[in-house]
């Protein structure tokens, strides 16, 4: 049976066509402005690459911000739900799962059957979200793909004057500057974000496995300062791009919706 | 309906007004603790502070510092804005510690805004558990609330004209209770947002009138057809007066069918005793209410009566929210959450900002993940 | 929480460290320098201290001891209670009672650990804790409640009416570890029959909770043997308080911190007369040589705090006083209200002030329940602070008797009650012509805001409104 | 007498050149990376309209963001001090001076001498801050000295709930997502940042006359939305932008000249 995902979020879009568990091809895009632009883009997209049309689908879930915006799609499930089932297709052995997306962060806990028991999302302050990185980078002048690689290279991180996201750019122009090694600050940035991160997982109670999805699993910088300042072994998703975490999981749903199980 | 809606909708409803045309004055007060029965027995109308329709917290933020939960700073907002220019006179009370310091903050901004501060401006102590000594406290700073309200309104607040007065809220509790049974049916009559909208109509309308118009509603509600297959929530928690919160949760597919909120059932639950002296009677009734996590040390107290709610109630999940920076609601969830889903029950927490802060779609993301989350774990209707 | 912590209990480990610090200076100078060298973080703690001499040798030892007696607890058969910084612990020294003050525990790891709290600070979240709860009781609740700690047998407080954030911290432990819990309930006003009467009779409750909880009935010759200790270190802390009203002051900045840390662990107990008798020493030398306490030896401004201090890692609060040539006129903490002391005196405040009468069990329950209304916090934060007895009043009244230059609040995030009230209380302070500084740092969470970016704010301050 | 300031802020760096208090250079350039880059190329452009040589200035204040790394200052300043003296001598009526900044917003309050009497900064994070207003220009992709002419076509009032920057980002587009109005959203935003700032403002206790300095002043419907959340008349500086800087030069004036 051939399914398709598509997660709609505010800063990129992604879709994912499975067939009978496996992903046949999956796009990630920039959003645009109106979410059904987005839609439309990645579902086509998709559907080129595997030369299959929109009636070859079965079935096909919508999840992200503007899910309910998206008119092609047969049902919306949250991207909590989403992310959760995807990040198990991704990692079986998942029972804890981290989403740090652009605007948002995800943590969830799922039960042996990969059902979810508990999650939490901060959306307070920027802080501890994808955007904060991306930010910093800016600043930096670097990819934010490369914060990663030059955080682990740090030998003194440097520590940020606050946790707010406009406020320690100000303060790594500053470390800029004053001629900081760069990867110091990369590093001092990373453990900022997972300091941050750090609280909101605690907060639902940390079981093995551990995984991370989202943009941000891809900055090793992230995971491996989240790793220590939990204290705890992060499993490295290896089987997709963890990014497409909420589309796969969408997809999945698919499957399921059309089997006539209840969302 | 309408008639309560009509009377939540604006501030100064038109009950209000009519009162105070007819010279009749008005008390406000921002806690579930300080006794209608005695505002009333004065002739005065109770009138329950709230924070709702405040656009922005400008004048909130001025005298507030920066970690205080939105509520009371949109309380002050407004009186900033001299919405509250209706009230005759103020009690403001201990409740949590952001509240109590709407004390000091709304008289200093008096200081600065010319006519924001009620004619009677009152600081009623009420002590944080329930023993002889708490009792003998809080039986003195009831007088001394009657005293003060006799001295500046002239009133002559006596036993009979209390006693009086404790039989028409009794008959309110009465009616509410009944009220709350029809929302345990299968089908309940009316959505949760609807019933918010009842008893808050209590804290603004004249209570004789507020009890004619809830046994009518009463009435028609037993012979309306219910809302059948919505996954069944209990809302618990920070103060909510605000409807729009009830709204996303329904909007999304739940249906409220009980609370514990002190803008909900905390207001009516138990009756005063109309067989002792009625001081006496009110002071039981108020200080050993012990559903707000102000009291201290009663936690288990309040687990049981949550679970004999959500049984009664037939509540299949629990959201649990509190205001930002509200440790006493925060915290006390957290615990709620640890014991219930022990016992299976689904529990979700939920940290919101009140008023105009409230950003829906982030709210609306975790709701929506919580009902399907509940749904998969229902049989299909 | 990270693994490795649940690997040794941390009290006891806190407890070693003090206690090799205490022991450092028993060797020669070359090998204390040396020593220095292989505590690079601790270091910033030690030296301040120990260069305060015999005081500061004596606060090490203190504070050793304090956690010593908690990790041995059970071995000796004695209960523990968590209990709070602005609670006297005197009442359950005289009932073989070991107190584990929350705060002061936070106090100590803030200022030794790299990470400060933070571990626990975060358990708590995992424990269901709110994020926002005040960090100076979740810093070391948190490692009870996850365990690493010495086992906790009740739970007692005296903050409700006063600052829910503390309360809700111990009905949450009570709750969450299932352990017997008391709370001294506050009445708004100070004073009066009515709050006099309250206050006894709450107290007299706590007693019967106590003896309940120990199996052993209060007896009074300890009980008067912990007071007249008490009142040996009312009359020591009066003339260090009135030494303070020296210009330039004799008082070197770290004995504030010294004076109030050893009366929240020992009140009544010699151990800590012996700090308080230490300091008053030196304190009487600088006096009569008429040298200031400041090491440069340069009185530059005097400061008074209207709250707490700033516990980031080694003491750098302190360092930076030092440096500026500030001289540290108290805060809200060190502030004890015995009849004896010069503010109550100066201000004819008998009324808000306690006696130590142990002529009867009665008096002596007087004595108790009177200096507990009286402990820092909990005596003026209680009503609106522009009441009689209150934070304004107290704050105005103290900044004018101890001569000082400027005001500075600092506090935690988690503070509601102050935030609540502390733009108020800056206006009017200001209005009185007190330049009045609110940091907006928490003093045991270096994450909220870094110490470094604090204190360059502070230093603008000084320098903008032309104090310095 | 020569003298000049040197304002290095995140966004724009601002020189000010003196002759005997007359400002006889004035610039504003984009402030780069490297701070003493920006202040190098800000101050040789001044020197060149001027038609003076950097060793002619008899003394040069530094102040902003990036001062403490302009290589050539006599001394800095912070920027308190120095847009009190700039409002002081551009309007000496002034008793309030609200300037929002790109990384913080500041009220200052200063007496009839020109001395600040009280300050405060906005707290904890940089709701109603210029980089508010630039982050979202940005990602709207419309310039930030359009949205005050953009805010004036606002026809329908919006609300901006989210006090996070970031956050008020993604509300931003869900309103777009609606379907909202460019200039409506503009306008919202416009009231989300001055509501802000007024409570800073309202917090030391205004009195008039008050200011409004830095580069978002010369955003109109900022500058309305403004007066409209503090209820009190705020007047126009001439040269708002410049404000900090010229306060620099004024106070390197004043120490030249003895005074204090």
């Amino acid at each position: 049976m051939i399914t398709a995902g598509i997660d709609v979020g505010s800063l990129t879009s992604k879709a994912v066509i499975m067939k009978d568990g496996k992903i046949l091809s999956s796009i990630i895009v920039k959003s645009k402005p109106r979410p059904w632009e987005s839609a439309d883009i990645v579902i086509n997209s998709t559907l080129e690459k595997t030369g299959l049309s929109m009636t070859d689908i079965i079935c096909c879930v919508g999840t992200g911000y503007g899910r309910d915006k998206i008119p092609f799609i047969k049902q919306a499930v949250s991207e909590i739900a989403c992310h959760a089932k995807g990040a198990r297709w991704l990692m079986p052995s998942a029972r804890t799962v981290l989403d740090i997306g652009g605007q948002d962060c995800k943590a969830m806990r799922l039960d042996e059957k990969g059902e979810m028991v508990k999650f939490i999302t901060n959306d307070k302050c920027a802080s501890g979200t994808g955007r904060f990185l991306e930010v910093m980078a800016k600043v930096m002048g670097v990819e934010l793909s490369d914060l990663g690689e030059l955080s682990i290279r740090s030998k003194n991180p440097v520590t940020l004057a606050s946790a707010c996201t406009v406020w320690a750019q100000a303060d790594v122009i500053q470390h800029l500057n004053e001629r900081t090694p760069i990867e110091d600050i990369a590093a001092g940035i990373n453990n900022a974000m997972a300091s941050r991160m750090s609280t909101l997982v605690s907060s639902i109670g940390i079981e093995r496995e551990v995984c991370m999805t989202g943009g941000v699993a891809k900055n090793s910088g992230v995971v491996t300062a989240l790793e220590k300042a939990l204290g705890i072994h992060i499993k490295r998703i290896r089987k997709d791009d963890p990014q497409l975490a909420g589309a796969i999981g969408a997809a999945l749903y698919a499957e399921a919706v059309s089997n006539g199980e209840r969302i | 309906m309408n008639k309560f809606i009509e009377a939540i909708s604006a501030l100064e409803n038109n009950y209000v007004n009519e009162w105070k045309n007819r010279g009749g004055r008005v008390v406000g007060y921002t806690c579930a603790y300080v006794p209608d029965e005695i505002l009333h027995s004065a002739g005065l109308l109770p009138f329950r502070v709230r924070g709702f329709s405040a656009a922005d917290t400008t004048i909130g933020d001025t005298y507030f510092g920066p970690f205080i939960c939105s509520l009371p700073k949109c309380m002050l907002q407004l009186a900033g804005e001299g919405k509250f220019g209706f009230l005759d006179g103020i009690i403001i009370t201990p409740g949590c510690d952001s509240m109590r310091r709407l004390d000091e903050c709304w008289r200093k901004a008096g200081d600065d805004i010319e006519g924001i501060i009620p004619g009677f401006f009152f600081h009623f102590g009420v002590p944080h558990k329930f023993t002889d000594y708490t009792v003998k406290w809080f039986t003195e700073e009831t007088k001394r609330l009657i005293g003060a309200l006799n001295s500046h309104f002239g009133a002559d607040i006596n036993n009979d004209k209390l006693s009086e007065s404790i039989k028409l809220y009794n008959r309110s509790r009465e009616l509410l209770a009944r009220f709350d049974s029809l929302r345990t049916r299968e089908a309940p009559p009316f959505t949760g947002t609807e019933a918010l909208g009842v008893v808050l109509a209590g804290t603004a309308l004249p209570r004789e009138i507020y009890n004619s118009i809830l046994e009518d509603y009463i009435s028609e509600m037993s012979e309306a057809p219910g809302i059948p297959g919505r996954s069944r929530i209990m809302l618990v928690g920070s103060a909510n007066d605000d409807l729009d919160l009830v709204r996303i949760i329904e909007g999304s597919g739940g249906l409220v069918a009980a609370d514990n909120l002190c803008f909900g059932s905390r207001l009516y639950s138990d009756f005063v005793d109309e067989n002792i002296n009625p001081i006496d009677a009110l002071v039981a009734r108020y200080l050993s209410h012990n559903e707000c996590p102000r009291m201290y040390g009663d936690y288990k107290k309040r687990l049981l009566s949550l679970k004999e709610k959500i049984k009664s109630a037939n509540i299949d999940g629990v959201i649990l929210q509190n205001i930002r920076f509200c440790d006493l609601h925060g915290s006390e969830n957290g615990l709620f959450e640890r014991d219930l889903e022990k016992e299976g029950i689904p529990c979700m927490r939920l940290e919101r900002e009140y008023g105009p802060l409230v950003e829906t779609g982030r709210m609306k993301m975790r709701i929506d993940a919580f009902l399907e989350r509940l749904d998969r774990r229902m049989v299909p209707r | 929480m990270r693994k490795e912590l649940r690997e040794y209990n941390f009290d006891w480990m806190l407890c070693n460290a003090f206690a090799s610090a205490a022991r450092l200076k028993s060797g020669t100078e070359k090998e204390y320098l040396n020593t220095l060298k292989y505590i690079p973080y601790f270091k910033g703690v030690v030296e301040p201290i120990m260069e305060c001499g015999e005081p500061g040798r004596k606060f090490l030892d203190m504070s050793s001891k304090y956690l010593e007696n908690i990790i041995n607890a059970k071995e000796r058969g004695l209960k523990t209670a968590a209990t709070t910084f602005c609670f006297s612990p005197a009442i359950f020294y005289a009932m073989d009672i070991i107190p584990v003050g929350l705060e002061v525990i936070s106090v100590m790891m803030t200022f030794t650990y790299k990470r400060g709290t933070a571990d626990f600070l975060d358990f708590c979240n995992e424990a269901g804790f709110t994020e926002t709860s005040c960090s100076s009781q979740r810093g070391t609740i948190g490692a009870y409640l996850a365990g690493v700690g010495a086992e906790i047998d009740m739970i007692v407080t005296d903050s409700p009416g006063v600052c829910d954030t503390n309360a809700n911290a111990f009905a949450f432990a009570s709750a969450y570890l299932d352990k017997p819990f008391f709370q001294l309930d506050m009445p708004p006003d100070l004073t009066g029959a009515r709050s006099n009467e309250y206050h006894r009779e709450d107290y007299k409750a706590l007693i019967k909770f106590l003896e309940e909880q120990t199996g052993k009935k209060l007896e009074i010759e300890k009980l008067k043997a912990r007071l007249d200790e008490l009142h040996k270190q009312d009359i020591i802390i009066a003339e260090l308080e009135e030494m303070a009203r020296i210009i330039p002051s004799p008082i070197p900045v770290t004995y504030n911190l010294f004076l109030y840390a050893s009366r929240f662990l020992f009140a009544g107990m010699p151990e800590c007369t012996e700090v308080l008798e230490s300091m008053l020493k030196t304190a009487t030398e600088n006096a009569v040589m008429k040298r200031p306490g400041l090491k440069g030896g340069q009185e530059k401004i005097r400061a008074f705090f209207c709250y707490i201090d700033h516990y980031a890692q080694n003491l750098q609060l302190w360092q930076m006083l030092e440096r500026e040539g500030i001289s540290y006129c108290g805060n809200i903490l060190s502030r004890l209200w015995a009849e004896n002391v010069p503010h109550v005196k100066v201000y004819g405040k008998e009324e808000a002030a306690y006696r130590v009468d142990t002529s009867s069990l009665d008096s002596m329950i007087d004595t108790l329940a009177g200096i507990n209304s009286r402990m820092p916090m909990i005596k003026s934060i209680r009503g609106p602070y522009d009441a009689p007895n209150m934070w304004l009043e107290d704050t105005l009244a103290l900044a004018k008797m101890y001569s000082t230059d400027i005001i500075v609040y600092n506090g935690t995030p988690g503070c509601r009650n102050t935030w609540g009230m502390v733009k108020l209380l800056a206006r009017d302070t200001e209005a009185a012509g007190y330049p009045t500084y609110i940091m907006y740092s928490d003093a045991f969470d270096e994450r909220v805001q870094s110490w470094e970016a604090t204190e360059e704010r502070f230093l603008e301050f000084l320098k903008v409104r032309r104090i310095i | 007498m020569i003298t000049a300031g040197c304002d290095i802020g995140s966004l724009t760096a601002k020189a000010v050149i003196l002759k005997d208090k007359k400002i006889i250079a004035r610039e504003i350039i984009r402030a780069t990376a490297r701070p003493e880059q920006s202040a190098l190329a800000v101050m040789e452009l001044a020197c060149a309209t001027a038609g003076i040589d950097m060793k002619n200035i008899e003394r040069l204040v530094g102040t902003g963001y990036g001062r403490k790394h302009i290589p050539f200052v006599n001394s800095v300043e912070s920027e308190i001090l120095c847009h009190a003296r700039g409002a002081f001598h551009q309007a000496p009526g002034t008793r309030t001076i609200i300037d929002i900044g790109g990384q913080d917003a500041k009220a200052i309050k200063i007496n009839n001498k020109g001395e600040v009497i009280r300050y405060v900064y906005n707290d904890r994070c940089a709701s109603g801050t210029g980089r508010f207003l630039e982050i979202i220009a940005d990602s709207l992709d419309i310039a930030l000295e359009d949205m005050g002419a953009l805010s004036q076509k606002s026809t329908e009032i919006l609300t901006i709930s989210n006090q996070c920057v970031v956050f008020a980002e993604t509300e931003i587009i869900s309103l777009i997502n609606e379907g909202k109005e460019i200039p409506d959203i503009i306008s919202a935003l416009h009231k989300a940042v001055a509501n802000r700032a007024a409570s800073l403002v309202r917090g030391i206790g205004p009195e008039p006359d008050a200011v409004m300095t830095g580069g978002v002043a010369k955003n109109s419907g900022m500058f309305a939305a403004l007066a409209e959340a503090l209820g009190i008349d705020l007047k126009p500086v001439a040269d708002p932008q410049i404000n900090g800087a010229l306060g620099a030069a004024l106070i390197a004036e004043d120490t030249l000249s003895g005074k204090k």
